[in-house]
């Protein structure tokens, strides 16, 4: 009945890095053909659930709606009079994670393919690789806040270790603001979800607990509670659910990231090497978003309707002032960080819209972003590992010395300007229209927020171009002359193998969205109904 | 008559002279001195109170106690203060200040 | 009388303590702490203690003041000097933040000893008006050994440990290295 | 003059009575006394035969005390024993235990350590010490009774001086030493003044009794203050609290590092215990209580803030550590803000683990130092390639004190806020919603210098190889092991509670 | 699809757009080897096939819609669909048609081009794409068909990369157009907020939701319909916007000319004939959402798209870059004639200029192809697109000179040619819209006729100077030249279409447009009375100016009396281009990178300044300098970092090792707390 695929899928990963633990440190090939198995089989493994989810399983507040459910019992701490600590191993997925998890799946394979010449402590890199593998299935499946919170933070030290260790020449303030940044964010998360816990109880055992889908239902709170809505409690004077919803935004938006807490982006992407950078780009953004829908939302529909035009003026703020900010970067790489930056913000709007459309184009720009970001974070990869440079003034008709390369990079640049046909396009036109719709469905934003979100797309037309125009068109001029131009040889078959299917899933998705709409929609509109609906 | 407030004020008195020995005197051993002085302004405290206490005795026991174990402190305290001087060659507590940020 | 003698006690006690505090000369101040050491025992007596004052002189001046001369005399070389070197600057500036902060204790501890006079704590009232106050006629001694037999029995065998333990440690302290 | 005793004592065998029936609640520290004596007997004699007698005996000795009061978990005594000196309920039972599994660390820690094994005057004084401080924290753990408080901090005081200048083989043990010994004394003695106030204002010397509070209600509130202020210096001393912690820095670095690591950890647990115990003897509404826990309170978002944030700047790894563990007190402070007669557990929890991982960390940076010489951050460059197993213990270790799941140390930070937030929902104390933010805010704080040891041992690259000194791995095994503890109690931490 | 609906046109339209994409995509992977072109020009000629039996099938008949489930977004589903009616069909045939023959043209020009693989490929592209938007059913399908044909037009702008100019000019056009897009995406997410649906039929059609206003000023939110009236007048300005950049309009009309950079049989194709007309097509479509005050502003925007583009070509000297303004004033006209209200007339006239302006380009493609051999054999190093540097050419190119003055007569309006009668048409209902709108509206047709003057002149003056006047360059005017008519594959096409460019495709009635069966097939009724007399003033009066325009012209350029200075400020105005360029270049794109370099600047510093500023208060004057020496980079976390660090270093002075120094901060904070207490508690 319940093979409990979801756990295997989110424990194999420890399990191949125990595998890797064993096999001696001279065997360097070893870890890496583990990795990729293992990688792969994750990728059959959630691209077989994607398969078997059904439609109509929207989940959200409902476990009877979750598939692939694991619910164990975890931890049962008697703590006298504070009551009984009710921890559980909840996991479940609905259509706001199905996709993330075959999404993740697909970036740790592209990751680890990345990562193929990695030479300098490979046992270290692949175990932390398996790790922060496990982390992220973790986070994208677990319905227990405790949970969440476990496999939330267990993300960061991987990375802070792949970053800091395997990273460029400033990795170590690149590993530790990265840290920082978040762990700022999820301590002040930890407070809410204590105050959350003290504040909900299960119906059937009547104890305190920390299960998601409980503190969904506002009959859950206890009456008087801290975020119970009807106590009305204040801290600082500010309503407590509002303060709750707030902080919990934040830790959520310092991932995402939007505009004031977004710098530690740019420097973690350029210091960290350039599987780490896909895997960032593709996945750890994708946890901000999804914990605002699954987190922020839910458990706070009414201060997220509350916030709605905040939280719409800051996405529209993170797509000018990214868009804006890439246009002025030198460095590839930083100027494709700024651009998930304004791609990002387009997540936030569309979620601030509370409409179908709105939230249904985040979730699909959010996907969307996830290969698109890989893919153009591998190829500035591709660039570095030929020449150690990634200076857009240090380039000029690449185009005529790398043909193949220049295809990719042309595909992925006009993929993620939003050119229709490629799955940008879907994620930003609905976010947009959702948008624009929200004055009419529910009157949460106005709609200028949707025009000057749209200039959003311009102006990265303006960039990516800008970039196109600048390093791959004109006469061939390097500014390593002929050792650049010979290192600069065409895109070799193992990434040729990993560019095409990541750009083939764009255009497919570009195609024929219903692909993703067919899984999300269900979860979108119960999700709005939750939202708005009460 | 003599008060409690006139032992009060006399151990008021030790104790503060103990106070300034103890931050002023650029010699561990003057430093313990002072410690003294404190303990005993206490132990006087402690026996000018004790006078309203039959039932426990309560203050000229731990006036007791109190001394003895100033002793016992002293004694290690000399002991440490030896171990310094035998390194340092000074007991000068300003000199002695490797152990710093 | 009796208050002049206490008077005549208390200042003996606090003038030494001002002038030992302020000497430079190590073996003068010593001295001057003996004689501190016993006006103290002295106030003791008058607060009816006088068990506690024999003990203070049996320890203090046989056991801690000889450790401390010992001691002195182990760590200064330069004893003789400093044996000729008169009481110098008696309020030498580099400790005035010192003085500043004990006269500040001085007041604070003086002005709460005269409100515990005004206010005199509930319990001594009592003990005055039930006439248990310990009066000049009792054993002492007795009660004390009694108390250490019974209640106090607990902290007494502690302080027996503590006290093994002290000697255990001073005298690994100073112990000369064994031969290896 | 002759006087008869039953004069003096009508009710003398009800007492010798009540110490009889008192005695069997004591039996740890009673089977300690024996070891004890034991120790100094075996020390003198048996060591000559048998190398490891002393330590034998020791951690026997401790091994029976802690089964003792593990047996005694089940029938607290909340009345007093022995005319209210000690008070043998749950919670100091349960911290028995704690203490016990902390003097057993520090005597493996001591018996593997190269530092003591080469120390000419032999260790077995030390095991003497430390039975007696152990007997020390017990009573400090269980007292009720000013006495008692005083003389068991004075014992594991001069006992812990004793052991910081235990070895005085570099000037800097001495130094050591004599601050701590200096410093130590002051705050005994005016604490001792404290006291002294306080049997002045109450005439009795039991916290807990009822004419205590009743005496302290009726005193001029700024005089209760002064008392306390002074008592507290004493205690403050011992817990290492801002602003009594200024000895610890030095003393943490210049002390041997086993003493370093016990010192870190069990007055602290002995500490905790008489603060619970000080503060809850006291009604919820009087004067003393709210003064006290407003002091309290202020104190630790102090200490919290200044642990961690002097901490950012050290470069020695003992003396970071020293901030790191003043940063800690403050929390533990908290938790004990937060801590109601029946809830102990969050505190429980939270100082067994600060212990096993201050107990770990310690012994690694004894065992790098011992191989590598390495004390300071500079010189642990690059050594995560050459020691791997001891810093990847040493940084799961210190992702656990920073309190990251899941590992134990984030266990432990979620009970606390839990009952700190638990208790502010009680109470609607604002300086709780305090202590949390600052709780918090220093969490983020210590990463910073958390991760210093893996950013300089994994991320950065010495210059030169360092020379390695052959010794043998007991401390490091040790070490492992706590590690593991400290992430297995992470993930199932009901194996702790339960 | 419902079952009733006729099958076979649905197919035949589908397979028209299929047959390119097949095309395209074949030449995708074929890469390099698909050199000759022979997947592509098959395609489009099966593409002609089908597009002419769909268009017999549907001229005239009922519009035929046909959808597809495609997603479904929360409870609404989108559809793939294809919706036929007249003006599809009829845009359909015009495209495929005038596609043919340039895709046979090409094979010719783009002869030995490195990179002809990428043209085939692209055309191939463009093609599908185009011929998706004409037949797509709904806004939002249309929108990516309408990306996607500025993407290949960006592909082939750009196509020979290596030159800057190009690479510039690719990116500009794109960016503009993207301008433009951002309009048409804000029109129609409005049009789906407020109506809830994208569908042409459904909001346009027949029975649409907006009823046909026919140029009345009542709003077609008379219509029901979520959307306020300001926000359908916004949506409609939206809508123009996109028509804007997509159709040149003035002044987003700089990335025309900028975008001759391409081959000349893509300006011919892409540039003249269809896709910059898309903005037409795209106002026909939606054209009963537009209400009296857009139409206003769309009839003002073109008449002065078409006075200011046949201005900038006056003066300019670049073959392309004249045809290209002249495109400009053209698609002018069009848009005007929507903003007339009378889109049938806009579309006839974009089907009649469809032909002849690519004809035109094609002339121009042979020119160019011939100057430059002239130059490449003679080393000349000449630019072959001056017309300066040519004259004279009738000589060498006789057919070339006949087919391209036919077709700039088409151009001018002349009699007994196809562009007689669609520039008659507008011109007179331009007069006849005057007279029934009243005031101001009058300056529209005076404008316009006066623009079919300049029409004349510059196209004359074209003629002129390069098949009759004086020539520079040496061999031409020796006779030496050695240049000749083009091969067959590129005057065959151009024969073609000059054919087109006559009457009788459109009409047997030379001088009256109103049989003109395209009118007909698309007509609407006018809401105002004919005026009669109209309809002999205007073409008499421009076929005498143009005329007389043409002595004149022959006059100074062939005879060389040149009667005007060339340094005055209009002359000058006007070979610039109205120094547009500079604007942009300057205050836009200035502008924008500004404000981009500002907030990188905010970025890197901003939060600095706040870590400066509070440093400054922490830790006194004197270290301030210490500070802002100390190069910080940015973030929060810098901030609290710092402050952090800072206070670390406070609490460290107080560590300095020594003993009574702890003793004595240890006594002063007791003190301050007592002291504190005693005050606040007695």
């Amino acid at each position: 009945m319940n093979p409990h695929l979801l756990t295997i899928l989110i424990f194999l990963p420890l399990l191949a890095a125990a595998v890797m633990l064993t096999v001696p440190a001279r065997r360097q090939s070893a870890y890496r053909y583990i990795a990729l198995v293992t990688g792969l089989f994750q990728l059959v493994l959630s691209g077989g659930m994607y398969y078997l989810f059904h439609p109509k399983g929207a989940g959200i507040s409902q476990e009877r709606l979750y598939q692939f459910v694991d619910h164990i019992p975890w931890i049962r701490l008697d703590m006298g009079g504070l009551g009984r600590l009710e921890i559980d191993y909840f996991v479940g997925v609905d259509g706001l994670s199905m996709p993330l998890l075959f999404l993740s799946a697909l970036v740790m394979v592209i990751a680890i393919g990345a990562s193929w010449n990695v030479q300098k402590s490979a046992k270290g890199y692949f175990v932390l690789l398996m790790t922060l593998d496990m982390a992220v299935m973790g986070v994208f499946s677990a319905l227990d806040f405790f949970l969440f919170y476990v496999f939330y933070e267990l993300m960061l030290l991987p990375l802070y270790f792949l970053i800091g260790i395997w990273g460029g020449v400033r990795r170590e303030y690149a590993a530790i603001k990265f840290f920082l940044y978040t762990l700022f964010g999820s301590v002040f998360m930890l407070l809410v979800i204590v105050g959350l816990y003290f504040s909900v109880t299960n119906p059937d055992t009547g104890a305190h607990t920390f299960n998601m889908l409980y503190m969904m239902d506002p009959a859950n709170y206890v009456s008087g509670s801290f975020f119970s809505a009807l106590a009305n409690q204040e801290l600082f004077s500010i309503p407590a659910r509002l303060l709750g919803f707030i902080v919990l935004f934040i830790a959520f938006a310092i991932k995402v990231p939007i505009v004031p807490l977004h710098t530690w982006l740019p420097d973690a992407h350029v210091e960290a090497p350039t599987p780490i950078s896909i895997i960032l780009a593709g996945i750890l953004l994708k946890v901000g978003g999804y914990g605002i829908l699954r987190i922020c939302f839910s458990i706070f529909p009414d201060a997220a309707v509350q916030s709605a035009w905040w939280l719409g003026l800051i996405g529209v703020v993170s797509i000018i002032y990214g868009a804006l900010v890439a246009l002025t970067q030198h460095d590839l790489k930083r100027m494709i960080a700024y651009s998930s930056v304004s791609h990002m913000g387009f997540v936030i709007l569309g979620m601030a819209s509370l409409t179908t459309e709105g939230t249904a184009g985040a979730m699909f720009q959010m996907i969307s972003h996830g290969f698109l970001s890989a893919a153009l974070f591998f190829l500035v990869g591709m660039l570095y590992d030929r020449v150690h440079d990634r200076g857009i003034y240090h380039f000029r008709g690449l185009a005529t010395l790398m043909p193949r390369y220049t295809v990719f990079v042309a595909l992925a640049f006009f993929a993620s300007l939003g050119l229709p046909g490629f799955s940008a396009f879907i994620g930003e036109v609905f976010v947009i229209i959702g948008t624009f719709n929200a004055e009419s469905v529910n009157g949460l934003l106005p709609r200028w927020m949707a025009i000057a979100g749209s200039v959003g797309i311009l102006l990265s037309a303006a960039y990516f171009l800008w970039t196109l125009q600048r390093m791959f068109f004109g006469q061939p001029y390097l500014k390593g002359g002929g050792a650049w131009s010979k290192a600069l040889t065409d895109a070799s078959p193992r990434e040729t193998a990993i560019m095409v299917p990541m750009l083939v899933l764009a255009l497919v998705l570009g195609v024929y969205p219903a692909l993703a709409f067919d899984k999300i929609n269900a979860s979108v509109l119960a999700l709005v109904e939750l939202v708005v609906g009460n | 008559m003599i008060t409690l407030t006139h032992f009060l004020i006399v151990g008021a008195c030790l104790f503060s002279i103990g106070l300034y020995a103890v931050m002023a005197r650029r010699n561990a051993i003057m430093v313990l001195v002072g410690i003294e002085l404190m303990i005993n302004a206490a132990v006087l405290n402690l026996v000018a109170f004790g006078r309203y206490d039959s039932e426990h005795y309560g203050g000229q026991a731990f006036a007791l106690f109190a001394i003895v174990l100033a002793a016992a402190s002293v004694a290690v305290a000399l002991a440490i203060i030896l171990n310094v001087y035998r390194h340092y060659k000074t007991i000068n507590p300003e000199d002695i200040n490797h152990l710093k940020d | 009388m009796q208050a002049l003698v206490f008077y005549a006690f208390s200042a003996i006690a606090i003038g030494s303590a001002v002038v030992l505090v302020s000497m430079q000369n190590m073996a003068r101040a010593l001295f001057l702490f003996f004689i501190v050491l016993f006006s103290v025992a002295g106030l003791y007596v008058f607060a009816l203690a006088d068990f506690v004052a024999i003990t203070q002189i049996l320890i203090y001046v046989g056991g801690v003041l000889v450790l401390m001369l010992f001691a002195f005399m182990l760590s200064n070389k330069t004893l003789l000097d400093q044996l000729q070197r008169g009481t110098s600057h008696f309020f030498a500036l580099p400790v005035w933040q010192a003085l500043l902060i004990s006269a500040c204790f001085l007041a604070i501890l003086v002005y709460a000893s005269l409100q515990l006079g005004t206010f005199q704590p509930a319990w001594m009232v009592a003990a005055e008006a039930a006439g248990t106050t310990i009066g000049p006629a009792d054993s002492t001694v007795n009660h004390i050994g009694i108390h250490l037999m019974t209640r106090y029995l607990l902290p007494f065998e502690v302080v027996s440990i503590l006290l093994m333990m002290a000697l255990v440690g001073a005298a690994h302290l100073t112990r000369k290295e064994a031969n290896p | 003059m002759i006087v008869n005793v039953i004069d003096l004592l009508p009710d003398i065998s009800e007492r010798l009575d009540h110490i009889i029936h008192s005695l069997p609640a004591l039996a740890p520290e009673l089977v300690l006394i024996a070891t004890f004596v034991a120790s100094i007997l075996s020390g003198l004699f048996a060591d000559r035969l048998w190398w490891h007698g002393t330590f034998a005996v020791t951690v026997i000795g401790i091994l029976l005390s802690a089964v003792c009061s593990s047996f005694q978990v089940g029938n607290p005594d909340a009345d007093g024993v022995l005319f209210g000196m000690v008070s043998t309920d749950a919670f100091g039972q349960y911290m028995r235990i704690l203490v016990a599994v902390v003097c057993l660390l520090f005597a493996l820690f001591v018996h593997a350590s190269p530092d003591f094994r080469a120390h000419r005057k032999k260790t077995a004084d030390l095991y003497t010490i430390l039975l007696a401080v152990h007997i020390g924290l017990n009573l400090m753990a269980l007292a009720t009774n000013w006495l008692m408080t005083f003389i068991a901090i004075e014992m594991v005081s001069l006992g812990s001086y004793l052991m910081v200048g235990y070895l005085a083989a570099a000037p800097r043990q001495t130094e050591a030493a004599m601050k701590y010994v200096l410093f130590g004394a002051v705050c005994s003695a005016v604490m001792l003044y404290g006291m002294s106030l306080l049997y002045g204002f109450t005439g009795t010397l039991d916290y807990t009794s009822p004419q205590h509070i009743q005496g302290l209600n009726g005193t001029p509130s700024a005089l209760v203050t002064l008392a306390l202020l002074f008592v507290f210096t004493g205690i403050g001393f011992k817990l290492t609290f801002v602003p009594f912690h200024f000895w610890t820095p030095d003393v943490y670095q210049g002390a041997p590092t086993p003493v370093t690591a016990f010192l870190s950890t069990a007055p602290k647990i002995a500490g905790i215990a008489l603060l619970a115990n000080i503060l809850y003897a006291w009604p919820a509404d009087s004067f003393a209580y709210q003064n006290l826990q407003l002091m309290l309170a202020g104190a630790a978002i102090v200490t919290m803030l200044w642990g961690n944030l002097a901490a950012l700047r050290q470069t020695d790894v003992k003396r970071m550590m020293a901030y790191s563990s003043i940063g800690h007190t403050g929390f533990l402070m908290m938790a004990v803000l937060a801590y109601s007669s029946q809830d102990y557990t969050a505190l429980l929890y939270y100082l067994a683990v600060y212990s096993l991982m201050n107990m770990g960390v310690f012994m690694l940076t004894g065992y790098i130092e011992s191989r590598t010489g390495a004390v300071d951050l500079a010189r642990y460059d690059g050594l995560g390639k050459i020691m791997p197993l001891a810093l990847v213990c040493f940084t799961l270790i210190m992702i656990s004190l920073t309190g990251i799941p899941p590992t134990s140390g984030f266990v432990a930070k979620l009970l606390v806020f839990t009952a700190v937030f638990h208790s502010w929902q009680a109470t609607g104390d604002i300086s709780m919603v305090l202590l949390l933010i600052v709780g918090a805010l220093t969490t983020v704080i210590s990463l910073f210098y958390y991760f210093k040891i893996p950013l300089h041992a994994f991320l950065k690259t010495a210059d030169s190889q360092p020379e390695m000194k052959p010794m043998r791995y007991s401390i490091l095994w040790l070490a492992v092991v706590l590690t593991v503890a400290v992430w297995v109690l992470g993930v199932f931490p009901d194996w702790l509670v339960g | 699809m419902t079952p009733d609906t006729p099958t076979y046109p649905i197919l035949a339209a589908f397979a028209t757009v299929l047959f390119p994409f097949i095309g395209f995509l074949l030449s995708a992977l074929a890469g390099k080897k698909a050199k000759s072109g022979f997947l592509a020009i098959i395609t489009i000629a099966l593409s002609v096939i089908t597009a002419g039996y769909t268009f017999a099938m549907v001229w005239g008949e009922a519009p035929i819609h046909a959808q597809w489930h495609w997603f479904t977004i929360g409870n609404e589903a989108f559809h793939l669909g294809i919706f036929l009616d007249n003006i599809a069909v009829l845009m359909l045939l015009v495209v495929a048609t005038v596609a043919l023959p340039v895709h046979i043209y090409s094979v010719a020009y783009m002869k030995g081009d490195p990179g002809i693989h990428r043209y085939w490929t692209y055309l191939s592209l463009f093609c599908a794409a185009m011929l998706g938007l004409v037949i797509a059913d709904n806004l939002l399908l249309t929108y990516i068909c309408w990306e996607i044909v500025g993407f290949a037009s960006y592909l082939l702008i750009g196509f020979w990369f290596t030159k800057d100019a190009a690479a510039q000019a690719n990116k500009r056009a794109f960016i503009i157009n993207r301008i433009g897009d951002i309009g048409f995406l804000i029109g129609f997410a409005l049009l789906y907020s407020g109506f809830g649906t994208l569908d042409i039929n459904a909001l346009f059609g027949m029975e649409g939701l907006f009823v046909v206003p026919a140029a009345t000023d009542a709003p077609a939110s008379a219509a029901q319909g979520g959307l306020p009236a300001g926000w359908i007048t916004v949506a409609g300005l939206a809508f123009f916007l996109g028509a804007m950049a997509k159709s040149a309009q003035f002044p987003l009309h700089v990335w025309l000319p900028a975008a001759m950079e391409g081959p000349t049989s893509v300006s011919s194709l892409i540039h003249a004939a269809t896709m910059v007309a898309a903005g037409v097509f795209l106002l026909a479509r939606i054209f009963p959402l537009f209400d009296g005050t857009v139409l206003l502003i769309i009839a003002a925007t073109g008449t002065i798209t078409a006075l200011v583009a046949a201005y900038f070509a006056l003066t300019q000297f670049d073959i392309k870059k004249i045809l290209a303004f002249s495109t400009v004033s053209q698609l002018g006209f069009m848009v005007a004639a929507i903003g007339i209200g009378m889109y049938p007339i806009a579309l006839f006239h974009l089907v009649t200029h469809a032909f002849f302006k690519c004809l035109l380009f094609l002339c121009a493609g042979a020119i160019i192809h011939e100057m430059q051999h002239l130059s490449d054999r003679h080393q000349l190093g000449i630019d072959p697109q001056d017309i300066r540097q040519m004259g004279r050419l009738r000589r060498y190119m006789p057919v070339t000179f006949a087919t391209m003055l036919i077709a700039s007569l088409a151009l001018v309006g002349f009699p007994l040619t196809s562009g007689y009668l669609s520039k008659d048409a507008l011109l007179i209902h331009a007069f006849e819209w005057a007279a029934w709108q009243q005031g101001v509206a009058h300056i529209i047709p005076y404008v316009l006729t006066f623009v079919s003057i300049l029409t004349s002149f510059y196209i004359f003056r074209l003629l002129a100077k390069v098949f009759f006047g004086p020539t520079v360059t040496a061999p031409l005017a020796n006779g030496q030249a050695g240049i000749h008519d083009p091969s067959f594959w590129m005057l065959g096409p151009m024969l073609f279409l000059a054919a087109c460019s006559f009457f009788p495709l459109f009409t047997l009635q030379p001088l009256h447009y109103a049989h003109a069966w395209l009118l007909e097939g698309i007509g609407v009724s006018t809401p105002w009375a004919p005026i009669p007399l109209l309809h002999v003033a205007v073409p008499a009066v421009t076929t005498a100016a143009t005329l007389a325009i043409a002595a004149l012209a022959w006059h100074w350029y062939v005879k060389g009396k040149y009667a005007l200075k060339t340094d005055g400020l209009l002359y000058r105005f006007s070979l610039h281009q109205g120094y547009l360029d500079s604007f942009y270049d300057r205050v836009v794109v200035g502008a924008v990178l500004g404000l981009a370099n500002i907030l990188r600047w905010l970025d890197k510093h901003l939060v600095d300044g706040i870590v400066h500023g509070l440093a400054a208060i922490g830790r006194g004057l004197a270290s301030i300098a210490g500070w802002i020496d100390r190069q910080v980079v940015d973030g929060l976390v810098r901030l609290v970092g710092k402050l952090a660090w800072g206070l670390g270093s406070m609490l460290r002075h107080t560590q300095a090792g020594r003993l009574q120094g702890y003793l004595s901060s240890l006594f002063l904070i007791i003190l301050v707390i007592l002291l504190y207490h005693f005050i606040v508690q007695a």
